[in-house]
């Protein structure tokens, strides 16, 4: 069997369920694959992971990756589950924003890490400055949790739809009394997660067929996660080596996945690649228009 | 008058873990003020533990002891003594200087009063040049004049000396014997002063106590009849010679090898 | 009973100040919820006990912790995931490893400083600056460096155990192989003794209760360095991980109790070098 | 072989190893003679080395000999691609020569031939240069991943080029929250183990507990910090006012305890009070074991500042540049804050022993030389 | 025969911070094979210094010092000599029997070779039965004989003791010194012994070396003629009485308050 190594973005969630699930009913060994699933983590960076020989395949943002590409890991989306995003803002009514006229002034929770690009690209459209200076918004290095907004720490923050947003709803938060900015429906969003692969091994047809057959699997798995919700946060939880993922939350968070990815076509839409790469080249992340940043062999092979 | 040191029927007992230590047993004994008593007996006999006792550093676990007619605790508290311990105890971050100034800072000397004591008590142990330096910057025996000079620069009549020569080579120790001896004769203090050698016990005291351990008790007094002008050699004088023998037959009995040393 | 009283009466005004703390940390939040359930006038026991009681206080109460801790060990099989006794296992792995490397390390350069001038002068400065250098950012490159040569699992956590204990063990050996007086030296000299032997027979037991009282500094900060570690290396699970997942989930209990856990190793594991102290100085015949 | 006889046994191995390894550098570079004539030259200047056999040597030769073999080497140092083999060569004799180097001189040192002053403080600078260079030359030299680990070079240029960004994180992070949380966390110690000294019956119930905080994690509780005090400097400061009071309440307590029997009784013969005593014998007595808990915590306090920065910052902070840096693949930038915070913690360390020996000067370990 | 220490104008200078300081300068003595011989003088004139040169711990600054004929380097790796120092120097965590095994270990001597010269040894000083102690738990005069015991474990023919009784007390060192006199008469050794006792030196010597600081220097040599059985009172004899006096005059003369101690 052909051994692959996939490096999450994040600790083990239903965010990941289709590589889960994939894994736990033995969809990679159909396609003749041993793969090593290991967790991520706010401290571990996939792009440094994989550029250290760390792991083969990775899960991150475009931003960050097409970010990474630039800074000298020739990284290379092989495929995109995740066709929307679910990032959200949300503030209280206390904090008195409606709208993003509301900004200035205020202090805003960000994630950064390689999460930050959506925020300042969506920043930079509404000409808020981030720096500190007169009329822009203050910015937070945010913990990963809704604690600020809890303890008035901040007075908009930001969520996952299909995480810390579970969380404000547990915590009694619900759209009554929250003003929610979701960065899809403002047309604001940066493409999520996708998978990675490094730019030479797509040089060796049998990297890219076992790539192929891993995004086959993959897929898979997605289907069977989104087909079978209960039974994926199951898996979920049961592969969550540090016992801390709730079967509650996960089922939430499958829910909430399920209307991010589209488990039939993993293929990339230009659409948001093209925005994606116009916001990251607006906020000069990226110096210039990536060349080779996608490819479509993988995809155009699984059909 | 009354005695400047009286101890009646005194005894104190140190619990330790393998049973008591009785380090004083009936002790009985009388200074008057202008004594100069020697105090001798080999290593344990509880000489620096009568002396503590009388500073009202260790309490007694019977009888009685007085000084200047009052419980030593007061006694301490009026400064009615200073203490040469058996090691200088200087404070290392303090030079000589501030060091001597230490009882008189605390005791709330001006700052004049302290600059002419410490000028004073220095010039007295030939110290003189020496009082900006550490104390690690002196020999032992400087270190142990700085410390007789503290303990002489407030003016307490009564001075408990703890073997304050005993690191101190023959010569040197002949002449602060007599440096003492001067002091002595010159301001009337009474002075207590554990030593091990003979013929200094003999050669400043008035009064020689004889001790011996285990218990340890008083075992000899020994009144002297030498003038008090004592040239140094007075040591080969045949009156001299008949009281340390006397002494040494004191000593001599105290002591077993087997279990001593 | 003279010992353990006034520890006791310290333990309960510590519990007592934070059942009390509780309730004024965890008050804002209680009465945000009373208020979205219209409860009004809820007495102050109940209120208190409701700040017990919360899913994610800001400060758990002692019981909540306690209760965690018995069901993330006793209540569970001690292979499960969950199991705290588990993670704590991990942890205590990393611990050890690392810790016998620190104490390795730290012994082989005191022996290397004092025998040779040029080591002593050239290394004490930078053996210093290296704890100034922050560990915990240095230890998720470090992972993935170790990752890159396939290295992976317990022994990164134990290199950035030993980095942080062999520090103390050097501090202390050096002192310790030093602090033989000139007069002890001297009288090896006399005898015409090698340096083999002058070590063996001088140096290596004056240095022994400086060895110890530098373990038992080592060994506290091994654990804070796989704890450390963990944080940069999630896959495998181990007390800091659950810090980690504690906080990226707002699970005040778990961190709680995944740091009462850690406070436990801690100080069992400086209690046992505490022993093995004990029982060498019983054998180098030290005065009780 | 009388030369060499000045030499002790590890200095002449040290010689013949770098005049070997240059010697055999030397012939495998005669094939390409000419490719890298810096290097060849150092070969072949080390090869004439071993004549130290026969004839004196000055140590100075060995440092000019390290020296020209580390310029040579960066020069030679590839844009891309790795080094040929044999240069490695030239590595291996350039270190062997600058620790024979360290070596001599330190010698030279000791038995007085060189100046104690100067001299002195040079032998740890050429470690750690010697360390520098044998980074720079492994990670181009083998073409490490710029985003394992990064060049020397590379971060110099980066520190250089951010010279803004760091002292705003440097403002941030020392001067806001190491400083404050040090100075409340080393004082707080400091007077509640004079509290707690004057209560046996405190100092028998803190005691324990304190031994047994100072050796926990105190570093876990950085989130439960930031969850308490927020985001800005304070929740920092809390977390190195928790990690700094322990050692100084344990130390101190230990401290008060150092008087001497002696020294106490003394006094006592004074009927001095508990303040006289306190300042003037116990206090002063206590100071190196003071200054011991201000120098372990001068080192716990930036780590603890930086780890609580981990778990949400401003966007400003040592803490916080680390950590999204590392997520932004900024990996040189990190190492910038890195030797900001090493360079921070040496001198902040430094600062506090000069500060000792000045106040504890009276002590054996700082009068007896070497701390 | 060649002497057993040979010293031909031997000086030694340190070099510290505030200037040279000259230990011992010009130094000419011959020690024979058998001699007792003892070093007197004020505190850093020089007598450890002597002892240390002699003994390859220091190393001469000028002239010559030959020890059975040879360098003292090659003396003291054929462990020609025993050395007692001024403090008993025991480590602590080995017990009495081990510790004077300690040189016997280094040198090599086989399990029952050690056995039976601790046994003599420790018989020798009066030790029996504390073999298995620590040296904190004897007294500081059993320490200094343990210490003694350690450099007679393995034979020496030269002892150089600096200052061995300086901690006891008169009885017990009066004690030592007449066991003392025993062995040097029975085991023939030669020895170097450092005293700030004149009775002691007197008592004990053949032959007193009296020297006298800044800088060090022998200032007169002073041959005994007191017979080689010496009771303890032969010190009252005029014939003792005698020495002791130029000894003592001898030591006056080097003697200057201000600038010594
Ligand atoms: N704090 C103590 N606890 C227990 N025993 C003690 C204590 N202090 C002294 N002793 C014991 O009391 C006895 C008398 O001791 P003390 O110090 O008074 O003797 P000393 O005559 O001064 O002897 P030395 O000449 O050696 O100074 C000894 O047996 C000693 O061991
Ligand atoms: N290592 C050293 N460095 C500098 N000076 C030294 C050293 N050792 C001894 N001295 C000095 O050499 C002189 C002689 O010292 P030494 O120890 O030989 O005297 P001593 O006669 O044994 O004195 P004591 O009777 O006090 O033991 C003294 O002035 C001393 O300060
Ligand atoms: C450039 C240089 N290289 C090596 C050493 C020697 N050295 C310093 S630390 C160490 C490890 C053990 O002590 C060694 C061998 C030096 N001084 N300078
Ligand atoms: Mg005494
Ligand atoms: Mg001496």
């Amino acid at each position: 069997a052909d051994a692959l190594t996939l490096q999450l973005k994040w600790v083990t969630q239903a965010q990941f369920a289709g590589y889960l699930v994939a894994e736990a009913k033995g969809f990679y060994d159909e396609e003749d694959l041993d793969i090593t699933i290991l967790p991520g983590g706010p401290n571990i960076a996939p792009e440094q992971v994989i550029a250290g020989g760390g792991a083969d395949i990775i899960v991150t943002w475009m931003a960050a990756g097409l970010a990474a590409r630039d800074t000298g890991v020739p990284l290379v989306n092989i495929a995109q589950p995740f066709k929307r995003s679910g990032l959200m803002m949300i503030c209280p009514t206390e904090s008195e924003v409606t709208e993003v006229a509301d900004f200035p002034g205020k202090t805003l929770g960000v994630w950064f890490f390689g999460n930050e690009y959506p925020f300042f690209a969506w920043m930079n459209k509404e000409g808020i400055a981030t720096d500190g200076s007169d009329g822009g918004v203050t910015v937070l290095q945010q913990s990963f949790d809704i604690q600020p907004m809890i303890q008035g720490q901040a007075d908009c923050i930001s969520v996952m739809t299909y995480n810390e947003y579970g969380q404000a709803l547990d915590a009694g938060y619900g759209p009554e009394n929250l003003t929610i900015f979701n960065y899809t429906e403002m047309g604001n969003d940066l493409l999520e997660d996708g998978l990675y692969v490094l730019e030479d091994s797509l040089d060796d047809p049998a990297k890219v067929d076992a790539y192929t057959r891993f995004v086959r699997a993959s897929m898979k798995g997605w289907a069977y996660a989104l087909e079978n919700p209960e039974e994926a946060a199951e898996i979920v939880v049961e592969s969550d080596e540090t016992g801390a993922a709730e079967l509650d939350h996960q089922l939430y968070m499958v829910g909430e996945v399920s209307k991010l990815v589209d488990a039939d076509d993993p293929a990339l839409d230009m659409a948001t690649y093209d925005r994606t790469v116009k916001a990251l080249i607006d906020q000069e992340i990226i110096g210039a228009e990536p060349e080779g940043a996608y490819t479509t062999v993988v995809t155009d092979a699984l059909n | 008058m009354t005695p400047v040191v009286q101890a009646h029927n005194l005894g104190l007992t140190f619990p330790t873990a393998d049973g008591d230590v009785v380090a004083l047993s009936d002790v009985n004994l009388t200074i008057e003020k202008g004594d100069f008593v020697s105090f001798i007996g080999p290593s344990g006999c509880g000489k620096t533990t009568f002396l503590r006792t009388i500073a009202d550093l260790e309490q007694p676990t019977s009888g009685t002891l007085e000084i200047n007619g009052q419980m030593p605790e007061n006694a301490r508290k009026d400064r009615a003594y200073g203490y040469v311990f058996q090691a200088p105890a200087l404070y290392p971050w303090r030079t000589i200087e501030k060091n001597v100034a230490l009882p008189l800072e605390i005791m709330g000397y001006s700052a004049a009063q302290q600059a002419e004591r410490i000028k004073r008590t220095l010039d007295l142990v030939n110290l003189s040049g020496f009082e900006n330096k550490y104390p690690w910057q002196l020999s032992g025996g400087m270190q142990q004049r700085a410390s007789i000079a503290r303990a002489l620069a407030f003016d307490a009549d009564l001075l408990l000396m703890d073997e304050p020569f005993g690191a101190l080579d023959e010569i040197v120790r002949d002449h602060l014997n007599s440096e003492l001896l001067k002091l002595w004769e010159r301001t009337k203090k009474t002075i207590c002063f554990v030593t091990h050698s003979i013929p200094e016990a003999v050669y400043l005291s008035t009064k020689i106590v004889v001790m011996s351990p285990r218990p340890g008790r008083v075992t000899d007094v020994i009144e002297s009849n030498l003038p008090r002008e004592r040239p140094l050699d007075i040591r080969e004088t045949p009156e001299f010679l008949q009281i340390a023998a006397r002494v040494r037959d004191g000593l001599r009995a105290g002591h077993s090898y087997e279990e001593m040393v | 009973m003279n010992r353990v009283l006034p520890v006791l009466t310290i333990l309960v005004l510590i519990i007592a100040v934070w059942y009390a703390a509780a309730i004024l940390m965890n008050a804002p939040w209680q009465n945000t919820l009373n208020g979205r359930a219209n409860l009004t006038d809820v007495p102050f026991h109940t209120f208190a006990q409701q700040t017990w009681a919360q899913d994610k206080p800001i400060l758990p109460a002692p019981h909540q912790v306690v209760s965690e801790i018995w069901n993330g060990t006793v209540a569970l099989e001690i292979t499960s995931r969950r199991s705290l006794a588990y993670h704590g296992w991990i942890t205590l792995s990393a611990t050890l490893l690392g810790f016998a490397f620190g104490t390795g390390l730290g012994v082989l350069l005191a022996v290397a400083i004092i025998h040779n001038d040029a080591s002593d002068r050239s290394l004490m400065p930078w053996i210093i600056a290296s704890q100034t250098v922050p560990i915990v950012a240095v230890a998720p490159m470090l992972v993935v460096g170790l990752n890159a040569v396939g290295l992976t699992g317990l022994v990164p956590k134990a290199l950035i155990s030993m980095y942080l204990s062999f520090f103390p063990v050097v501090v202390g050996m050096v002192k310790g192989l030093r602090s033989p007086e000139g007069i002890q030296l001297d009288l090896l000299r006399t005898y015409d003794a090698n340096s083999w032997q002058v070590f063996w027979k001088l140096r290596w037991p004056a240095a022994m209760p400086f060895l110890f009282a530098s373990m038992k500094v080592g060994i506290a900060i091994s654990l804070i360095g796989a704890i450390v570690a963990e944080l940069s290396n999630t896959a495998g699970g181990g007390l800091g991980v659950r810090l980690l997942t504690g906080s990226v989930n707002g699970q005040t209990i778990q961190i709680w109790a995944a740091l009462f856990i850690a406070a436990g190793l801690a100080a069992v594991l400086v209690a046992l070098v505490g022993s093995a102290e004990r029982a060498v100085n019983r054998r180098m015949g030290v005065r009780a | 072989m009388s030369f060499a006889r000045e030499l002790t046994s590890l200095q002449l191995y040290l010689g013949l190893v770098g005049g070997g390894l240059a010697a055999l550098g030397f012939l495998a570079s005669v094939p390409t003679l000419g490719s890298a004539p810096l290097i060849t030259v150092f070969f072949a200047l080390g090869a004439v080395s071993l004549a130290r056999l026969v004839m004196p040597w000055s140590l100075w030769l060995d440092g000019l000999l390290a020296v020209f073999g580390a310029v040579a080497l960066i020069a030679a140092l590839p844009a891309e691609g790795v080094l040929p083999v044999h240069h490695w060569l030239a590595l291996f004799a350039a270190w062997a020569f600058s620790w024979l180097f360290v070596e001599r001189l330190t010698t030279a040192i000791r038995q007085g031939r060189l100046p104690h002053t100067g001299t002195g403080q040079v032998i740890p600078l050429i470690f750690g240069l010697s360390l520098l260079v044998i980074w720079e030359v492994v990670t181009r030299g083998a073409n490490v991943s710029p985003v394992l680990l990064p060049p020397p070079s590379a971060i110099a240029a980066r520190f250089a080029q951010s010279t803004g960004i760091l002292w705003a994180d440097f403002v941030q992070t020392f001067v806001k929250s190491v400083i404050p949380g040090y100075l409340i966390g080393c004082g707080a110690g400091l007077l509640v183990a004079i509290a707690v000294d004057r209560s046996p019956f405190l100092k028998a119930g803190v005691m324990p507990i304190g031994n047994f905080m100072s050796a926990l994690p105190i570093i876990g509780i950085a989130p439960i910090m930031v969850m308490w005090f927020g985001f800005d400097w304070q929740s920092k400061a809390a977390v190195v006012v928790a990690m700094t009071f322990f050692p100084m309440l344990v130390n101190t307590v230990a401290g008060l305890n150092a008087a001497s029997a002696i020294e106490r009784d003394l006094m006592r013969t004074y009927a001095a009070s508990y303040w006289q005593t306190l300042m003037m014998l116990r206090l002063p007595a206590a100071g190196p074991f003071i200054f011991n808990a201000l120098k372990i915590n001068s080192t716990l306090a930036l780590i603890g500042a930086i780890v609580a920065e981990f778990f949400g910052t401003p966007v400003v902070g040592m803490g916080f540049r680390i950590s999204t840096g590392v997520g932004r693949l900024a990996i040189d930038l990190v190492w910038a804050e890195i030797a900001v915070a090493a360079i921070a913690g040496s001198a902040f360390y430094g600062v506090i022993a000069l500060l000792e020996r000045g106040v504890t000067f009276w002590h054996p370990s700082v009068r007896g030389g070497r701390a």
